[in-house]
């Protein structure tokens, strides 16, 4: 046997999981593309965008460290009412609001993993479902402050670092946001590719045997759950910028199943899932819902049942990868 | 101050009925059915159509409702839910939803998306006074077919041989079936039991809860904190938290109606915190 | 010196005392085996000793130090490491990564989140070293899920020596291995690390006899007798134990 | 006890197989704990089941039930292949099982633990009170509130309420107290020897049931290894110490 | 992964560049947003099904141009709402802007309507501070205000001293409450205790007891369109109707299109609104026949007259510009518009661009065995009170 060479190899495809796939490159790049040549479709790639990092922000949680949640839009909408008060009542430079929105998005994040921790998925599914209908409620009745039902508006939206205007132009402001998550998919990256990375992946898959090679599982699940929570603002304070009002529905059991759903559309655990099942989701509502707006949301649901049916990990390509595989049964099962 | 109270219990039993069907399925099959409310809805809206298209008695509506709940629960069971017993959590909850969107949009397609409301009896409208206490007729109607409910299936439960072969399932499946229990046979029936009280609920309460397509998501966190809270190893425990929900809810709205929103979902969340094995005993984590 | 002792150890669930006063002296660099009948308490103990359970009485110290209160992560830091009867790896990842990510945890590298995974040339090359030791080299790469079970006990067994622990508990280290590929496992334990002191937890009597120096054996949550192999062969009340007593009907 | 060629004469039927296994291969996950096993058993025999802790015994004696993995490898009963059958199907096939952790159902009462799995036939509720009296006078009490003896008899009941054809009892005396064990026994030597219910006992201790069985066969790493009439072996202290004692192998 | 988003986005590009060329100088685009999906689908379909009737019965041609109306679902969230302004502008070339279920909703899209010089008709949101975002906004629905200040007034009059308020607690209840209490006080009323229900309330018991406890001579009511009938009739089971006090608010709680399913319980309530299917005018026999015939089941609501009215508006400053579609002369065109509408005479203000309107007074009487809010009384010509409170 050739050990020499597999083990160099094992050396090598280990090296590579890190590295960038050239898929990646491409996406990127016809990602960048795509400011200069689908003017028509900046407003709708927009919201993918952000929706894409917010599903990251749930993929971190769930396709690295196995922890449910349904009720991610409570940092979402934190982050967004932060950035929005931020900007009304100190500067509208935005990504200084995007920093203090993911700050405090964070720092909710830190607060509240303490709860979400204890217990099974079920327990955990209640209570950040629980987290965030406490947290639409307070931003309901603090309509002093955040507008209510009627939503929030006059937040101002200055020139990104002052020099480069987004307000009312959506080429700028596509731009602006895809910087932004292209910025933070690469941290994101950096960071699921790490020794940190790997012992959230090492928690998900066997919680007892990581705790029994020294892993502080808690510790690291609380850190995961602060650095998703303030992805998770980060994503919301975009929204608020590119959208004129903040309201109630930023913070909404809808969205919170909305982009568990659009993840699991696009399979977790590599990253790109929420920007296939939010590219997936979006598009579909969006040409489903010119032909038949009141209904679309029957072929969702179908859509759902499919997919939860056949698919795994992998979301929509786990039923093409399972159409491909019947298609060439000739080989031999493992 | 007793009113309260009265119209707490009836609002908790209601709860109840429409909850413990749930708290079979997450407790027996370790199943997360989110769309158990689309079940209720379907009851509700089959007494609907019954009554006001039909004319069919009020009172007779409500076993057709049970029927037909529990007969399309059954049909669920056996074609899709069965598929995803051994699957996570998650996958359960996902599949569940698409249920629940694809129910939603069909009722709507169907009935419409206004509120509907069943034509009740005049004799069943208004209320009476009791010593002082006022109580009305409807809610009274629902505690006691509520309790009846409760006592038929605790009968059920503890003095039939389906009972005890169900109990013996649910304390360990394993030996159940090696024992000679068809488990999975046991389990749909009571699946279909439970789909069929959501319908009763459904439509029971469609007076005081309303019916609209959006019903099984509206309502989905109620039944879901009946459920984490009473815990699914019995059914006196979803029993129990109906009731304390029922009362609490009623109550600390009228005592407190500014915190009123927050009451319920505060309670869970800290009752979850102190207590997730505990309210979950059944429900490890696969 | 001794590298494990339990003073007066004790646990309670409700009624059941699954542990009771239990005090095991381990010596450092011993190779020693704890057998009992079935429900004699040694999951019970092994949980004590690895902080899964907290005892309802008694101490528990390694190395001279008192380590009863530190939590699970804490212990392993103290140097106690453990394999499980029943398999408990990570699927998704190859041996290469979950050996070399016990390496960075041991050595405190595990917050690591800008540095990529792998990226530390002494960490990989550890591993590598390690794994050739136990059999995995062909097969470093796969994913652990696919391997076959051996190869799986294997590394269920060296992810345990990684930690370098200095206190090593093997839970029935050749449980569900194939005939074929059990003496692989026997070699491999036959050549752990001397200085690390093993306790063993074996049902198999070869691998109890043909391992170690010094057995326990554990009857109803007590310690019921203790000594060199040879006494424990001959000794009556042990024999009565597993035999039973003759019912001379 | 009657030997084997006199129990052959007074049966009048031709014996039988009630039980055939061929090149099992079981186990849990992905742990194949029984590599290959045959096994055969004739009706109304009897058969000590013996071996260390963790040699295969219960893993055996739970594939005959259909609770374990199966890999390979054939089960027939009575003539009547079972491989394929789901667990409570066998039981209806008629397995009569006690499980090695008793497993009573503990929100059931005793009555109930029984009447739940009753199938018709020679034994019923009543005739097990009238084995187990102990049980009768309980027989309103939760399987939680029973004594550890109590459980056993239960379940050693419940098994036979379902009038199996072939009785699977895993370890029936583990952690019993002596006056229990020795009523356990007179019940069992009835139930098998003088009845002629065909079953399998698994015993850690072997000396406590070779008196009641008619044959017995050794388990080591998933395999039997050493098949004998009870009797037998009973005199043979010497096998059983090398493969149940504690201490190295004596054999090459 | 990406090529498939990609691909869809082409895809989406090519059709949209597609569709619009051929008749861009003969067709004049009104973007219909309102939510079709969610919680608010049953005003969606009202403002629809009104805007498709106005246009079947009006003809699809207009001062010379082709009128095409497009529907988009907004599902009830503010951010698409605005994104689909955007596009139905940017990519479809629209001229107008129309439905608006949700103030959030109309508030997202105002600054899109300043920028793009487009005028955007408010069909149904009804926060008075709306059509202050933009100059580029009217409205023809009614603000909440005329409802609330016109019942306080109508209470005053009507020997009504002690009231309970009860609204639902968000922004629009919140407005309900003030509009209400206000007036009520200016005209020497007296509001005993001003109680609030959370979104998520599936029970009135507790609310409507404390009513009870505190004996009032009216209860003034405001929920969301839809939640009012499980209010009533609670507010009947409990007997609150027999111990004499009355049941008022804005019509929102007596919304048509609901009413004939809440039972007898409602007959008798008194709500002050802007229209009612029942509003004795041949306009509006026309209408609600022609309406029931289009959408069986249905029954046209103040949303659906929200929705006649404003593409009313539409086509006659189109006419009115000679089919011209700058933006600023649409609007000068609008203000001061007055016409017949099923509801009654109405005007857009022209100075606020908000509706003027009369205000009905209507009890809830069996028709013909079915349930009808009767007017009874009337205050015309009501502008919204909470600018005019401002001026």
């Amino acid at each position: 046997m050739n050990t020499g060479n597999t083990v160099q190899d094992s050396v090598t495809a280990l090296k590579k999981k890190r590295a960038w796939h050239w898929l990646e490159y491409v996406f990127w790049l016809a990602a960048a593309a795509s400011v200069f040549l689908l003017p028509s479709q900046h407003a709708l790639l927009t919201q993918i965008a952000i929706w894409s990092l917010f599903a990251l922000s749930l993929d971190l949680l769930l396709g690295y460290a196995g922890i449910v949640s349904l009720g991610h839009a409570a940092y979402f909408g934190f982050g967004a009412y932060v950035a929005a008060l931020f900007a009304i009542n100190f500067t509208g430079e935005p990504i200084t609001g995007l920093i203090v929105a993911g700050i405090a998005a964070g720092l909710l994040g830190l607060a509240t993993s303490l709860l979400v921790l204890r217990g099974t998925d079920l327990t955990r599914l209640m209570v950040t479902l629980g987290i965030a209908l406490v947290m639409y409620e307070i931003a309901n009745q603090m309509s002093w402050l955040t507008g209510g039902a009627d939503g929030l508006t006059g937040m101002p939206v200055n020139p990104v670092l002052g020099i480069f205007p987004i307000y009312f132009r959506p080429a700028n402001s596509y731009a602006y946001v895809l910087i932004v998550c292209f910025v933070l998919f690469f941290v994101a990256k950096r960071i699921v590719h790490s020794p940190f990375g790997y012992s959230l992946r090492a928690i998900k898959g066997n919680p007892l045997r990581a705790s029994s090679i020294g892993i502080p599982n808690n510790l690291r699940l609380i850190a995961v759950y602060t650095i998703a929570a303030s992805y998770a603002g980060i994503a919301g304070a975009l929204l608020a910028q590119t959208t004129p009002v903040v309201s109630l529905t930023y913070i909404d059991f809808q969205r919170s199943a909305d982009v568990l759903l659009m993840l699991i559309i696009g399979g977790t655990g590599y990253l790109y899932g929420g920007v296939v099942g939010s590219a997936l989701f979006l598009v579909a509502q969006k040409f489903i819902g010119n032909i038949t707006p009141q209904y679309w949301e029957f072929w969702i649901g179908f859509a759902l049942v499919v997919i939860a049916l056949f698919a795994r990990d992998r979301g929509v390509f786990s039923i093409f990868e399972r159409i491909l595989g019947a298609l060439r049964n000739d080989k031999a099962k493992p | 101050m007793l009113t309260i109270l009265f119209d707490g219990i009836a609002y908790g039993m209601l709860l109840f009925v429409i909850a413990c069907g749930l708290a079979v399925t997450l407790g027996l099959m370790n199943f997360v059915n989110l769309a158990h409310g689309a079940f209720a809805m379907l009851g509700g809206y089959c007494a609907y159509v019954l009554v006001n298209v039909y004319g069919v008695p009020f009172f007779a509506s409500l076993p057709v409702a049970f029927m037909f709940a529990a007969m399309i629960g059954l049909l669920a069971e056996r074609t899709l839910y069965v598929h995803f017993y051994n699957r996570s959590h998650l996958e359960q909850v996902l599949f569940t939803i698409g249920l629940v969107f694809m129910t939603s949009a069909v009722v709507d397609y169907f009935l419409g998306s206004q509120q509907r409301f069943i034509n009740l009896p005049a004799y069943l409208q208004g209320r009476f006074d009791f010593f002082g206490v006022g109580i009305g007729k409807y809610r009274l109607l629902i505690i006691l077919v509520c309790a009846l409910i409760l006592i038929v299936l605790q009968l059920i439960l503890g003095y039939t041989r389906f009972g005890s072969r169900l109990r013996a399932a649910v304390d360990d499946q394993r030996i159940a079936r090696g024992l000679g229990i068809n488990v999975n046979w046991v389990f749909a029936l009571t699946f279909a039991v439970g789909c069929g009280l959501a319908g009763l609920g459904g439509a029971l309460g469609a007076e005081i809860l309303s019916l609209e397509p959006h019903f099984p998501l509206k309502f989905m966190i109620y039944f879901l904190i009946v459920v984490s809270v009473g815990g699914t190893s019995s059914i006196t425990g979803p029993f129990l938290a109906s009731i304390l929900l029922g009362i609490g809810d009623v109550a600390g709205k009228y005592y407190a109606p500014r915190y009123g929103g927050f009451v319920i979902y505060t309670i869970m969340i800290v009752v979850l915190v102190l207590r997730p094995q505990g309210l979950f005993a059944r429900g490890t984590s696969k | 010196m001794n590298a494990l002792e339990t003073i007066g150890l004790e646990k309670r669930f409700g009624g059941i005392v699954p542990t009771n006063d239990v005090n095991l002296k381990v010596r450092e660099g011993a190779r020693h085996a704890l057998i009992g009948p079935n429900g004699a308490g040694k999951t019970t103990l092994i949980n004590l000793l690895t902080g899964v359970l907290k005892p309802s009485k008694g101490r528990v110290k390694l190395g001279g130090t008192d380590i009863t209160n530190l939590k699970p992560h804490q212990r392993v830091a103290r140097g106690i490491s453990r394999t499980f009867q029943i398999n408990q790896l990570f699927g998704e990842l190859s041996p290469l990564e979950a050996i070399a990510l016990v390496i960075g945890e041991r050595e405190k590298l595990g917050t690591r989140f800008w540095r990529a995974f792998g990226s530390d040339e002494k960490i990989v090359g550890e591993a590598i070293a390690l794994a050739k030791q136990f059999g995995l080299a062909d097969v470093l790469g796969e994913r652990t899920s696919s391997l076959p079970y051996g190869k799986q006990r294997q590394l269920e067994i060296a992810l345990a020596i990684a930690g370098k622990p200095r206190l090593l508990l093997l839970d029935e280290p050749a449980a569900g291995v194939p005939e074929a590929e059990r003496h692989e496992i026997l070699e491999t334990v036959a050549a752990l690390p001397k200085d690390v002191t093993v306790l063993l937890i074996e049902h198999d009597m070869d691998i109890v006899f043909g391992f170690a120096d010094r057995i326990s054996v554990l009857v109803d949550g007590k310690l019921f007798v203790e000594g060199e192999p040879k006494e424990i062969e001959n000794d009556p009340r042990v024999r009565a134990v597993y035999l039973g007593e003759r019912t001379d009907d | 006890m009657i030997p084997a060629s006199a129990r052959f004469t007074w049966a009048s039927a031709p014996m039988t197989e009630i039980l055939r296994i061929e090149n099992l291969r079981a186990g849990y996950g992905e742990a194949v704990v029984l590599p290959g096993l045959s096994l055969a058993l004739e009706r109304g025999q009897s058969l000590a089941l013996l071996g260390r802790n963790g040699m295969g015994k219960t893993t055996l004696v739970n594939s005959i039930v259909g609770v374990t993995r199966r890999f390979g490898g054939k089960i027939v009963l009575d003539g009547k292949d079972i491989t394929a059958l789901r667990p409570d199907q066998r039981a209806l096939a008629g397995i009569g099982w006690v499980p090695q952790e008793r497993n009573i159902f503990k929100s059931l009462t005793v009555t109930e633990n029984l009447s739940a799995v009753a199938l018709p036939g020679n034994w019923n509720v009543e005739r097990v009170f009238e084995m187990f009296p102990r049980l009768k006078e309980r027989r309103y009490n939760l399987g939680n509130q029973l004594s550890g003896g109590e459980q056993q008899m239960l379940a050693v009941g419940r098994s036979l309420v379902l009038n199996p054809k072939l009785l699977l009892l895993d370890e029936p005396l583990e952690g019993l107290a002596p006056i229990i064990v020795d009523e356990l026994l007179a019940a069992l030597r009835r139930i098998i020897a003088e009845e002629k219910l065909s079953a399998i006992l698994v015993e850690q201790n072997a000396q406590k049931i070779l008196g009641v069985t008619d044959r017995a066969a050794i388990l080591e790493r998933g395999a039997v290894v050493h098949e004998a009439a009870s009797a037998d072996l009973r005199k043979q202290p010497q096998i059983l110490e090398s493969y149940l004692g504690v201490g190295k192998a004596k054999r090459a | 992964m990406l090529r498939r988003s990609f691909l869809a986005a082409l895809a989406a590009t090519a059709l949209a560049a597609g569709s619009v060329p051929a008749a861009a100088q003969e067709t004049v685009k009104i973007g219909l947003i309102i939510p079709l999906t969610g919680p608010f689908t049953t005003t969606g379909k009202q403002l629809e099904a009104a805007a498709r009737l106005y246009m079947q019965q009006n003809g699809t041609t207009v001062a010379g141009k082709k009128i095409e109306l497009i529907v988009r679902d907004d599902a009830g969230r503010a951010e698409n709402t605005a994104r689909i302004a955007g596009e139905l502008i940017q990519n479809d070339k629209v001229s107008f802007l129309a439905g608006f279920g949700l103030t959030p909703l109309a508030m997202a899209t105002a600054p899109i309507a300043t920028n793009s010089k487009i005028p955007m008709v408010v069909m149904m949101a009804g926060t008075s501070i709306i059509t202050e975002r933009s100059p580029y906004i009217v409205r023809t629905s009614f603000t909440l205000g005329q409802s609330a200040v016109i019942i306080a007034d109508w209470a005053a009059q009507n020997k009504i001293k002690k009231v309970v308020t009860l609204v639902t607690d968000y922004a629009p209840g919140h407005d309900a409450e003030k509009s209400f209490v206000d007036q009520f006080k200016s005209k020497g009323g007296e509001t005993v205790e001003s109680l609030r229900v959370p979104i998520q309330n599936p029970d009135f018991a507790p609310f409507l007891q404390r009513v009870l406890d505190a004996k009032p001579d009216a209860l003034y009511v405001f929920t969301p369109s839809g939640v009012g009938a499980i209010l009533m009739k609670q507010f009947v089971e409990r007997g609150l109707d027999k111990s004499g006090i009355r049941l008022i608010g804005p019509g929102d709680i007596t919304d048509d299109d609901v009413l004939p399913g809440f039972g007898d319980a409602a007959i008798g309530v008194v709500t002050a609104h802007n229209y009612s299917t029942d509003h004795p005018s041949a306009k509006n026999k026309e209408y609600v026949a022609a309406f029931k015939k289009a959408n069986p089941g249905m029954r046209p609501n103040f949303a659906s007259v929200g929705g006649y009215d404003g593409i009313h508006l539409i086509y006659e400053a189109l006419k009115k510009t000679g089919g011209k579609t700058d933006g600023d002369a649409l609007l000068t065109a609008m203000k001061g518009h007055k016409w017949e509408s099923p509801r009654g005479p109405i005007s857009i203000d022209p100075e606020t661009r908000d509706i003027v309107q009369t205000i009905y007074i209507r009890r809830v009487e069996k028709k013909n065995g079915e349930l009808y809010n009767v007017e009874f009384a009337s205050f015309p010509d009501v502008k919204d009170p909470v600018k005019a409170q401002k001026k």
